[in-house]
């Protein structure tokens, strides 16, 4: 088990991070919010591999794992950039790898590792254990707007749709940076995956739900810092604010909190990796991660005071990703019920 | 008390609501002294006991008169009138209370300022002395209805060489006058609620300045007072507001119910019913003429309560919690922190602890002044306000 | 619904207070912890009423309400005071005063109202709604071993029981200042009572809950004045440590949970003299105050530093009170669920 | 590398330890630079990387040698020894280091006062010039093993004229001396696990001073930031302290369980585990070299679970939270936290956030040194120690 960032990590890290500080700061995000997805940054993410990191070589992948995803989704989660990563590049990617026996899996991964298409794994964004069918009208579905490809689980089975065919319908978000959308596959032709589906499926909520744990420690890293720097800079009574002792004693519990919850994420991403202990490290991560950056989010607009209660200032866009992923892929109570039967910690005795 | 039941008969037999303008029914209303009788005769009251007016009010409404639609001008009958009546000149009770009670002229704050927020005393929007006029230039915010306002009350640093709460002198300023430039502050929420207020050398003549030069930190003592009063007191029936909002949601989706919601959903169910007698018996102790500081404990258990039930609600609509009703920029006349939808709620909530005092400073006024603890250090009670780090 | 204190509720406090502060100031329990219940304060306590103030003028007692049995408990909170008021003046007591068209049942209650004897409700102390079975071994009962006469629930029917007959064996109770005993009764001669008793159980557990919220209330002003003075007095860094605004907000979130805490019990103690509202009251009530007084009795020994760890202070005291508090006459989730039915919050809705 | 399994195997041919003394054993290792490996030679190490003393323990513990019961002189290892390395004279550390490592000679830690604990600069035990020697008075507390110890590392004020942090002075103090009074302190657990140690002119050899007279602040940071490493730094298995106590309660009662006690739970055994993982992730970092100041966070959170933990679990068992194992005064040789019962684990528990620096001023260490928030303006800083409140 390694909880640390490997140098390949930092080396990942300082160069996505090169590339959002450039295209996707905050206030640049803040500017463009109306306008979905950035499909050009998306395309230079591509470009540079950093979405199709856990897709093996074969595949068209970069051969790395999802240790590596992790890393990026951290930076991700730091910059709230719109980008349909987590569709895309995480969720339908995942169960395209896990159906990689199937030619059509395989041609699309291709096309997706190399930038020329998008994909969707069309289940309600909250989706978590269950695996949701795909026939009828599809409710908040992250990054389907952004789609070229729909990955559509029926009955079972794996089907790639042609966004093109099917009723997209973008909703309204909470969460302005990642996108949700209505979707109905009614009608239109669909192409079946060889291979178990629903294992495919649960098997990228699982995936996801762990590399969403990384984002959220990105996003919280992201909201501790900004507030750090604001109460160093911001004065009131003669005084920074930073030096009275209730704002610094809950940054600091805030920094423990991040402390333990970067240790969780990154185990949970290490598990995805080797493949040992996912299932505990996954719902660990991402009940307590989630619970972190919402209240790193929170504590960043409550201690900015007035200025984060304003539209100019973009900690409202980390508050609305961060309550958005305390729902997505398994809410913090339903990852915790998950683990009851896992480390025996049973409501009812099994007889 | 019968002789103020004359009056409201007299009022009512003098002016017919059911025939009479709105508007000129509030001005006899008010000129009949029952406006809020506990202000002095000739100014809207007979100088009576504060409590003789909820019999006014219900008998007035139940003869179906019409009301000054209080909601809409808080901010003149909660923090302007009480400041005017305590410290204004003769002049400006009898030119300004009038149309502010019946509503012909609304009333904003004009306080707050980027640089100066929980410490509202280091605040830096400029008032020269020009001839019988004060030139005012500076940056105010946080203004709620600033673009419908006639006027404003306004604290403004007429003297930058003295420590900061001794350089400030209090004014009404006419939101008409040239150099008042009023624009939307959009929110977290996708609303414009609040406004930014922009003065450059907007004149004030002398005669609008309430008080002494120099005393207006302590006349906005008055003001803000009866701001955190009018904020933490309100009445509410069981499962009023989030609660009630929150309870209908968990009771519309069995579907999404969980052991764990339940018992956080019970648990702020519990906190808010407390919340809610915390109130009642606070009322209780103002009626019985012994006011405590208790209104600073509604308003932070209200904000703390609000938050953590939209946040659970969001969380417990799941698939539903990821969307939100609407983005557009909107200018709302009145806030309703639980008319939207759960996203909006929960957004809106945030501010609860921030605006009217936030919880911070909140808690410095609870822990110096009620459970009397030591103050801080305090590194900026005699520097010039020039030279203070900002 | 009033929810203040009357002026003869105020007059009460003071006398009781008065007692309490020359005959159990926190060091004179803290030096007579291993003595068990202090008879000689438990008699004074009869002699001036206090410990049948809701019992009817006709049935010997005051004739007052549960109102002033609130007051009591409060000040007895405070004090931590080790008398058997909880066991016998409100539990036992209820019980009999709910089957006073019983000879035996009356007479007791002339006794007890006389301060003659002592009396003690043969349950757990944690009991909440269920009616337990006086049968057997029935363990954790509270001023048991301070009893006279045991009033046990057996099948139904309440049944009196003279403690002599009976084997009671104290037991080392976490809270030191209200000792509890198990209790068997086997071959011990009865004298059942008629009417409803389990009914008067169910109502006896109701106002003992009721009026603990008012204790818990009580315990809670305790730590938190005794704290606050502390921080006053206690100088580290050249400053009084209640200069430190770290230390200045926790007590002030202290103190607004009293406020509401305070209102919820005197709705409790109004509302089990009225009639109006009771289960709703009384599980608003003891939910919410065993959590404010675990947390008032815990931040006191925190904000004590050291000394609120040492055996010579008497914080433990309160905090081992407020700890056995909460478990007692159900717990805050016992309570709550409780509620859930009664303020249509079901977790399964009903067909 | 190659030659320290060398020595551990000389060590093992020349002292079977199937025959050799357990005291002999231990000594023979200690001086073949087997005890500390990164310590100096002749002083029990060979100045080798701290990473390779792992390896060593295991092979000697393979080979069936005993250890020096290293949680028994917990104090002398962790915090008495790297102060004497880093700060005494040559003379000092032969004399000293070789019985403390041995454990022929137990040490204690007479640091914090009655009215010095989180302030400890603030201490107040005097030591007087006295010819060769010093002469000490004052009181001490919260001194474990003080019963057992034979030496005691030692703060005291040498100049009350100067600012308080620069007029203290570092002895090593001897516990048999004429003067030193142990008392047992008797905790709210009923045990009397530390004792407070009253000193009454004691005569300290000038020779037992560590560094230089008004050096003790500075010397002192040594032995604490020791401690802090040491409390945090414990590596556990799954569920290993309070939440496996706790899980196992959980086990034994199917019938005490319900549904909110359940989300709790898991609440916290999710971030027990997490906090554990955090443990691991801090080992990585400083066997890469690269020690982060995490150990802090490891401390806050050690204790904020363990009071959560055993409050929960007392509240779970009901009736039988209600009884306590034992109240009798104790004196333990060494302390278990989970050792009892849950009322035990319970209020033991509350000093977790107490001993070895409070939760506040640990979370005041980590808001200005590793957040970079600016201080508190202080009032103790230039001001001489005697005119100080208190």
């Amino acid at each position: 088990m390694n909880l640390l960032y490997t140098d390949i990590e930092d080396d990942l890290r300082a160069t996505v991070a090169d590339l959002l500080r450039d295209r996707a700061a905050p206030a640049t995000v803040l500017a463009r919010i109306e306008s979905g997805a950035d499909t050009a940054l998306w395309g230079e993410l591509a470009r540079m591999g950093a979405t199709s990191l856990h897709v093996s070589e074969a595949l068209g992948g970069q051969g790395a794992g999802y240790r590596e995803t992790a890393v990026v989704a951290e930076e991700l989660g730091r910059s709230v950039a719109p980008v349909p990563f987590l569709g895309s590049a995480v969720l339908a990617t995942a169960v395209l790898t896990h159906l990689a026996d199937d030619p059509a899996a395989r041609a699309l991964l291709g096309r997706l590792a190399r930038g020329e298409t998008t994909a969707a794994l069309v289940v309600p964004l909250s989706s978590w254990e269950q695996v949701p069918d795909g026939r009828g009208l599809v409710r908040s579905v992250a990054d389907a707007a952004a789609a070229d490809v729909l990955v559509v689980p029926v009955a079972g089975v794996v089907h790639l749709v042609d966004a093109r065919d099917a009723v997209v319908t973008p909703v309204t978000s909470l969460d302005q940076t990642r996108p949700i959308a209505d979707v109905d596959i009614t009608g239109a032709p669909t192409t079946p995956l060889a291979g178990p589906g629903d294992d495919a499926v649960r098997a990228a909520l699982v995936a996801g739900a762990g590399i969403l744990a990384s984002e959220q420690v990105g996003l919280a890293q992201w909201c501790l810092d900004t507030t750090v720097a604001y109460l160093k800079e911001r004065h009131q009574f003669g005084r920074p604010v930073g030096s009275f002792q209730a704002l610094k004693h809950r940054v600091a519990d805030l920094w423990q909190s991040l402390v333990v919850a970067r240790a969780a994420a990154r185990h949970a991403a290490d598990a995805l990796t080797t493949g040992v202990d996912v299932d505990i490290a996954v719902s660990v991560a991402k009940s307590l991660c989630s619970t972190v950056a919402v209240r790193a989010a929170e504590e960043c607009v409550q201690l900015h005071g007035g200025i984060g209660m304003t539209w100019e200032h973009p900690a409202h866009l980390y508050l609305k990703r961060a309550k958005a992923d305390e729902i997505a892929l398994g809410t913090p109570g339903r990852h915790r019920a998950t683990l009851a039967p896992l480390v025996d910690l049973p409501l009812q005795s099994t007889p | 008390m019968s002789e103020i039941q004359d009056r409201v008969a007299a009022l009512l037999a003098a002016h017919d609501p059911a025939t009479t303008d709105r508007l000129e029914f509030l001005r006899a209303r008010f000129d009949a002294g029952l406006a809020w009788v506990h202000f002095p005769v000739g100014l809207g009251g007979l100088a009576a006991p504060r409590d003789a007016q909820p019999a006014v009010d219900q008998a007035l409404a139940a003869a179906g008169a019409p009301d000054n639609s209080p909601r809409r001008i808080g901010i003149g009958l909660g923090m302007a009138a009480p400041t005017i009546l305590a410290h204004g000149t003769d002049e400006q009770r009898l030119r300004f209370l009038r149309p502010l009670w019946t509503g012909e002229e609304v009333w904003c704050q004009l306080f707050s300022e980027p640089g100066a927020g929980s410490d509202l005393a280091a605040l830096g929007t400029r008032a020269r002395r020009d001839g019988d006029d004060w030139v005012v230039t500076g940056q105010k915010v946080w203004t709620s209805s600033a673009h419908n306002a006639r006027w404003a009350i306004l604290v403004a640093r007429t003297d930058p060489d003295v420590p900061k709460h001794a350089g400030i002198t209090y004014f009404v300023c006419d939101m008409t006058a040239p150099g008042v430039d009023v624009r939307p502050l959009r929110q977290i929420t996708g609303e414009a609620e609040f406004n930014e207020v922009f003065l450059t050398d907007v004149r004030i003549p002398d005669a609008h300045r309430v008080g002494e030069v120099g005393a207006g930190w302590r006349i906005a003592q008055t003001t803000l007072m009866n701001e955190r009063v009018a904020i933490g007191g309100r009445p509410a029936p069981r499962e009023g507001g989030m609660v009630g909002a929150v309870a209908d949601t968990w009771r519309a989706h069995p579907e999404r119910r969980t052991a764990a919601t339940h018992d956080r959903l019970l648990e702020l169910w519990v906190e808010s019913e407390a919340l809610r007698l915390a109130g009642i018996r606070l009322r209780q102790q103002l009626a019985a003429g012994s006011p405590g500081p208790e209104g600073s404990a509604m308003k932070l258990g209200f904000a703390r309560l609000a938050q953590a039930l939209s946040g659970l609600e969001v969380e417990f609509l799941a698939e539903d919690g990821l969307r939100y009703d609407d983005w557009t920029q909107r200018r709302p006349a009145m806030v309703d922190f639980t008319g939207r939808d759960a996203g909006y709620r929960y957004l809106r909530a945030k501010g609860n602890s921030i605006e009217g005092g936030t919880s911070e400073v909140l808690r410095n006024i609870i822990a110096e002044r009620v459970l009397g603890l030591p103050a801080e250090p305090r590194v900026d009670k005699d520097v010039p306000w020039k030279d203070l780090p900002r």
